[in-house]
């Protein structure tokens, strides 16, 4: 196995007493995209900091290619192969262009060349023209761009960045997730970055660490921290919109039933009779139907009549929640949404697969 | 009228910091019901704030600006209180060669032969006037010259100037013998008739400041001129320097000074 | 009243004549408070830095010495210079007393701390994530003390002001290791109380009419330059 | 040195006996000190506040006039303070020539402009965008005052001691205003002068060391003050 | 019609010389939830805060319940009817409870009153937790969460947010939106906010603006502004992903035919030859077949073959971008990823309906 860039180990950061980051082992791989989520208040930012070399452990050690950090001269020169960008602007009180030039000028880059870089990476954030701006009048957005062209402009052996994409309008988000995508695998910085955006995780990371109350809680590839929620906290945070908390009752071939709040609910797999799970459910594995077809033969082990209690939209597809005795989420297109006539107060029947239940234990 | 408690009394430094007027003001506001309030200044300030009608009673030593200060009818019953002397003092390797003269004009003439340095007080006090009429005397103009060196200070910060530049100056005896044990300067000339140190008080004239408190500067004039004022002037500093440091003249006429 | 009116014709005309005397008590003043005020900002703005940044033992009790350095009486500082640079005193070799040297080595000590404690809290007020952010550019220890300056830069500015008001106006230290000696250490704050204890209470309000036209002049140009950063991006903020 | 160390058990003397008259000498330089810093900042910082805020016409050259005041010469403000109140003066009827309240009103006059200037900077150093969330919380100016005093304390608490500083060691005011009238005007810096030009170097030596001493005892608390406030929360920014 | 509660009316904001904002007419009826969103540096937040009487316009008038406001002494009183969370925290540096406090202390509120309204609403937010700690150590989404607090428990009568969600986790985001969705609607507060979300103002809004360049370009309910998007603009602000350039080649009956880079698409609807338009596609309109199945008989007017360029996902989604001489961009569920053994590469054929276009002109 290749030398991790950095590598984590009995890694501790303690505030006022409390310990708020507590990471037994963490490696970064070379090259890879390693993006954090979690809670707020997790400690995905006092992570990504500590790595960043900017907070200083109250124990453990981080080693950057196999070399244990000292916390002492040599810093600098190791400070200055990251690039950092933090969760706010935190600009200068400057133009745009110094505030874009000043990583450069730390690093003794002047003149011709300066210029040429800062104005090269203004114009990939399509910020050229706020080059003579006063960074305090800024908006938002704009502010947001700067610091991360002032981060990328560094040429970065790794590249650290807290919700980058958080306050930049979508189109601009999704340009810049897309421009990101490419310079992150042609340049193949390795990067590690949080973000509350799961299609953001999804769609640049390599590895997806969950955090919570200051620990990794699990950490994997997109696909199997997806499919396969490490407990209950990874799978609320990951999105599967419906947990339901159940007993197993009876244990039968290959499916078990469970009680969940007096339903029952079977379940492809294998438990403990007895046993306290969570059962979780994909909104868009979930099929609704008019209350008049329920009695239709189907491959969907359970169906559940149920009332519409609220209907909102994703993106573009409705969110529909129902009330089956307990709460299920459906996604569906606003189409069905017309042929089905929904609306909140409306019957319906509900059914889903039980191969499409994924099982967390207690 | 009620009676006005304050008189402001201008006087120059050399009573204050010699530490007379800390003996002699406490006795007087005993006895006479008044607060006395000090301010020590140049002669120069002192005279001023007389003509302005800023101070009740003057405790000076600048005959020539007295006289010409009652001329204007500035001020009333001037009346000798005390003198001490001048001396004139150097490094002790005295460079002018001034040691053993008798007169100081002309010890005067000889610094200036020598071009030694000469520090003046350059600012209007008493001894700065003193110093003048000696120049005067010895017909010498010094003010242009590079060794005549003004600092505009009061006498121990010229006296400590002079010390360290190692310079000659004109100084009072109080003074120097204060702060003698941390100068390194000598006594070069002392004991000319014309390096007495005449100090007198002087009521500001009521009829030209009518604000002026003129019961507390006649009282206070009175006081300076009586018997007790004088005898604690007499023995004041025996103790401490183990000669007076002024010797009480009240009474005398000014001519029969010194003999 | 009348005085003050005949001090204000007075400082017209010894402006408008300006003779030699005048002309160079008020370069003396400007040098020497000038000097003590350039040296006093080249330590103090990094010690204030330091302090502000790194945490040591002993570190409050220097913070507490520089605050009340504040307010180091220049009687207090002119006394003790004197006494150092005395012939009997242990820096006499020097052969500063009585030189305008020495008067700026008084007015650097009285300007130091008061510029050192105000850019300490300068420093400090500014926003702690932002010391991050330089140290993630890869700064030197240098070149964050370069950053924090200049996001600083409205208060040291004032701090600037502060430090070079307090020596130009200052009067006892100059007066006791300078000694007012004309056409030497004569500067416009102890020719000023020279002219009071000779009475020429004109001359010497001409005299500080002229100090303060000085340090206003100094003052206003870098009120201008604080002013102008102030605005910088910020005029609408009003309302 | 010799001088010095002989200063420094005189005033280990004068602190043990602490004799009345010093007792009394004391407690005056603070009286009058801490009374002119109070009123400076009542005065100061509301008015740093406002020119800080608010944009009218003439504001610049207000704020060059107070820059410029933080170096108003003590003797200049002494003369000027005395030529007022003079029997002769617009101000005589007040009779307040050599008494403590005169020392506060010259003292208040220099270390006003030095928290005005200050705190101006201080404000002016905020994040301009703080303004406008104060605003929509709903508060009034004087509020609006508040808030931005709490987040500006740290600088602020300098200002405090910057002035309280400035006038507990300043001379020519005090002097000339004062008089350094024994048991009335007497102050720690006039008498240290005073004993200074009685050559009683010891005991002008202690004297500024006792004057030394009570400005450290007053910033010491304040800088504590302003150090726990500092550390509220950035402690952990190291490194 | 009602009186609105807010009214602005040849309102201009300048800066630096440049006109920032330039809102001819603008109504904020009473109750109404009104969404701003907008590409960055569009002018959002000067608006909000110009409504919020914080900026003062360069020009026009706004009038409250009917009355000009005029910029002196009176400021106050409307000002504290308003309550306003900023895009950045802009906390004070003192404690969370005192943060919460400061809009009641400043309306005089005292005592247990003050606590105990200050302890309901930062229970509501989840951080009754961490009352007593300093605001400069909370994270990111922590922060928020407190200026959250600060502004709703004034209980104003305007709310006027600034991307009040933006570094919140998505579970803390969906139960606050949820939240607010219910305290906006029982209690009808007016609210006017700025969000880059679209689900976020599909869900709360009942009027969506969208600005751009210092104007609002479009207003309406958000199914008329998702549904007839005014301008291009527009259209690729609200999220329609295809947005393709040509020009109306034959008009036959009620479809005509538009030439797109040389590939003519069929559109339903009534046009002239040699109009210049934009088509708009709805990803969720675009069925991928095999390639096989080109040829089989459908009601899909269009159908083009097409190579997979670029594979995303979009929530649970996954979201196609193919070439076929033009780009087109289509969800699909996962399922028909695997059964059309989707990859990068892949030829593809893409078939949407003439009616599902939505057409604007140049
Ligand atoms: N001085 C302190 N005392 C106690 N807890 C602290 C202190 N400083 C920070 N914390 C806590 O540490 C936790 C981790 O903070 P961190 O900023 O890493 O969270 P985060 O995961 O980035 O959250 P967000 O998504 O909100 O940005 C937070 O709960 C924060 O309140
Ligand atoms: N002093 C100024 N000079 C020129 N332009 C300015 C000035 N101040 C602000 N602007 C510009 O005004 C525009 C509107 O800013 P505003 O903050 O309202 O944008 P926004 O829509 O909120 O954007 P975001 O989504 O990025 O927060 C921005 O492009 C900004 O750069
Ligand atoms: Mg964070
Ligand atoms: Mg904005």
């Amino acid at each position: 196995m290749a030398e991790p860039i950095l590598e984590a180990k009995a890694l501790e950061v303690r505030r006022d007493n409390s310990l708020i980051l507590d990471i037994p082992h963490l490696r970064v791989e070379d090259k890879e995209v390693l993006a954090l989520v979690g809670p707020n208040g997790a400690g995905k930012t006092t992570l990504l900091l500590t790595l960043a070399l900017l907070y200083t452990p109250s124990a453990g050690e981080i080693k950057f290619e196999g070399k244990s950090i000292s916390y002492g001269k040599g810093l600098i020169n190791l400070r200055r192969r990251f690039a950092v960008v933090f969760q706010e602007p935190l600009l200068f009180d400057t133009s745009v262009y110094e505030n874009v030039a000043s990583g450069l000028r730390v690093r003794g880059i002047r003149g011709r060349e300066l210029k040429q870089r800062v104005f090269t990476w203004l114009d990939q954030f399509g910020i050229a023209h706020l080059a003579k701006r006063a960074a305090r009048t800024l908006s938002g957005g704009e502010a947001q761009r700067v610091t991360l062209t002032r981060a990328l402009v560094l040429n970065p052996n790794i590249l650290f960045m807290d919700e980058p994409f958080a306050s930049l309008d979508p189109p601009t988000r999704e340009r810049l997730i897309r421009d990101m995508e490419r310079i992150v695998h042609e340049t193949k910085i390795t990067t590690v970055f949080v973000t509350h955006d799961r299609s953001e995780a999804l769609q640049l990371a390599h590895r997806i660490g969950v955090m919570h109350q200051g620990r990794i809680i699990q950490i994997g590839s997109p696909e199997r921290v997806i499919n396969y929620p490490a407990d209950e906290v990874v799978a609320n945070f990951i999105g599967i919109e419906s947990i339901l908390p159940g007993r197993v009752m009876v244990f039968n071939h290959e499916t078990f039933l469970v009680d969940v709040q007096g339903k029952k609910i079977e379940v492809a797999g294998e438990a403990q009779v007895g046993d306290e799970v969570f059962l979780c459910i994909r909104p868009e594995e979930v099929t609704l139907l008019g209350s008049g077809l329920a009695s239709l033969p189907s491959s969907a082990r359970n169906t559940f009549p149920g009332r519409v209690i609220q209907i909102g939209f994703i993106g573009p597809y409705c969110k529909v929640t129902l009330d089956c005795g307990f709460p299920l989420v459906a996604y569906i297109t606003k189409k069905s949404l017309g042929i089905l006539h929904l609306d909140i107060g409306r019957e319906v029947v509900a059914s889903f697969k039980a191969t499409a239940i994924h099982v967390i234990r207690k | 009228a009620e009676k006005v408690k304050d008189i402001i009394l201008a006087t120059t430094t050399s009573t204050q910091d010699s530490g007379l007027l800390d003996v002699l003001i406490p006795v007087f506001e005993k006895e006479a019901g008044y607060v006395v309030k000090t301010i020590a200044v140049g002669s120069g300030q002192a005279m001023a704030m007389g003509e302005r009608g800023e101070a009740d009673v003057l405790l000076v030593h600048s005959p020539e600006a007295e006289e010409k200060f009652l001329a204007q009818g500035l001020g009333i019953n001037r009346r000798l209180v005390m003198h001490n002397d001048f001396i004139i003092v150097g490094p002790a390797k005295d460079p002018a060669r001034i040691k053993g003269l008798k007169s100081a004009p002309m010890a005067f003439k000889h610094i200036s032969e020598a071009k030694a340095l000469f520090l003046s007080r350059g600012d209007n006090s008493g001894t700065h006037a003193k110093e003048k009429s000696l120049w005067k005397l010895a017909g010498i103009d010094p003010s242009t010259e590079k060794w005549y060196q003004q600092t505009g200070l009061g006498m121990g910060q010229t006296l400590a100037v002079a010390s360290e530049k190692g310079g000659y100056c004109l100084t009072d005896r109080a003074t120097y013998l204060a702060l003698k044990k941390n100068l390194y300067l000598s006594i070069l000339l002392q004991g000319d008739k014309s390096l007495l140190n005449i100090y007198h008080v002087i009521e500001v004239n009521p009829a030209r400041w009518p604000k002026v408190n003129s019961d507390g500067a006649k009282s206070f004039r009175a006081f300076m001129v009586s018997k007790e004022a004088q005898r604690i002037i007499e023995g004041f500093g025996k103790d401490k320097f183990g000669q007076p440091l002024f010797f009480p003249d009240a009474g005398k006429r000014e001519e029969a000074l010194g003999k | 009243m009348d005085l003050i009116l005949e001090g204000i014709k007075k400082a017209f005309w010894l402006l408008i004549h300006m003779d030699n005397e005048v002309m160079r008590i008020t370069l003396l003043s400007l040098k020497v408070s000038g000097l003590a005020t350039f040296i006093s900002l080249a330590l103090g703005i990094p010690l204030g830095t330091v302090l502000a940044l790194s945490r040591f033992p002993g570190r409050g009790i220097i913070i507490s010495l520089v605050n009340t350095s504040m307010g180091l009486p220049p009687v207090v500082v002119g006394l003790f210079v004197t006494i150092m640079l005395w012939r009997g005193g242990p820096l006499a070799v020097l052969h500063l007393l009585y030189t305008p040297s020495a008067m700026v080595i008084a007015q650097t000590i009285i300007a130091a701390p008061i510029i050192t404690g105000l850019s300490l809290a300068a420093i400090q007020q500014l926003d702690p994530k932002l010391l991050l952010q330089i140290k993630a550019l890869g700064a030197s220890r240098l070149q964050m003390g370069w950053f924090l300056l200049r996001e600083a830069r409205l208060p040291l500015l004032a701090a600037m002001m502060a430090g070079f008001g307090g020596v130009i106006s200052e009067i006892g230290a100059s007066i006791m290791v300078g000694g007012n000696i004309l056409g030497h250490t004569r500067v416009l704050t102890t020719a000023t109380v020279m002219e009071t204890s000779k009475g020429n209470f004109d001359t010497a309000i001409a005299l500080g009419l002229l100090l303060l036209l000085l340090a206003y002049s100094i003052n206003f140009t870098l009120t201008i330059i604080q002013q102008r950063e102030a605005f910088y991006g910020r005029a609408h903020f009003r309302g």
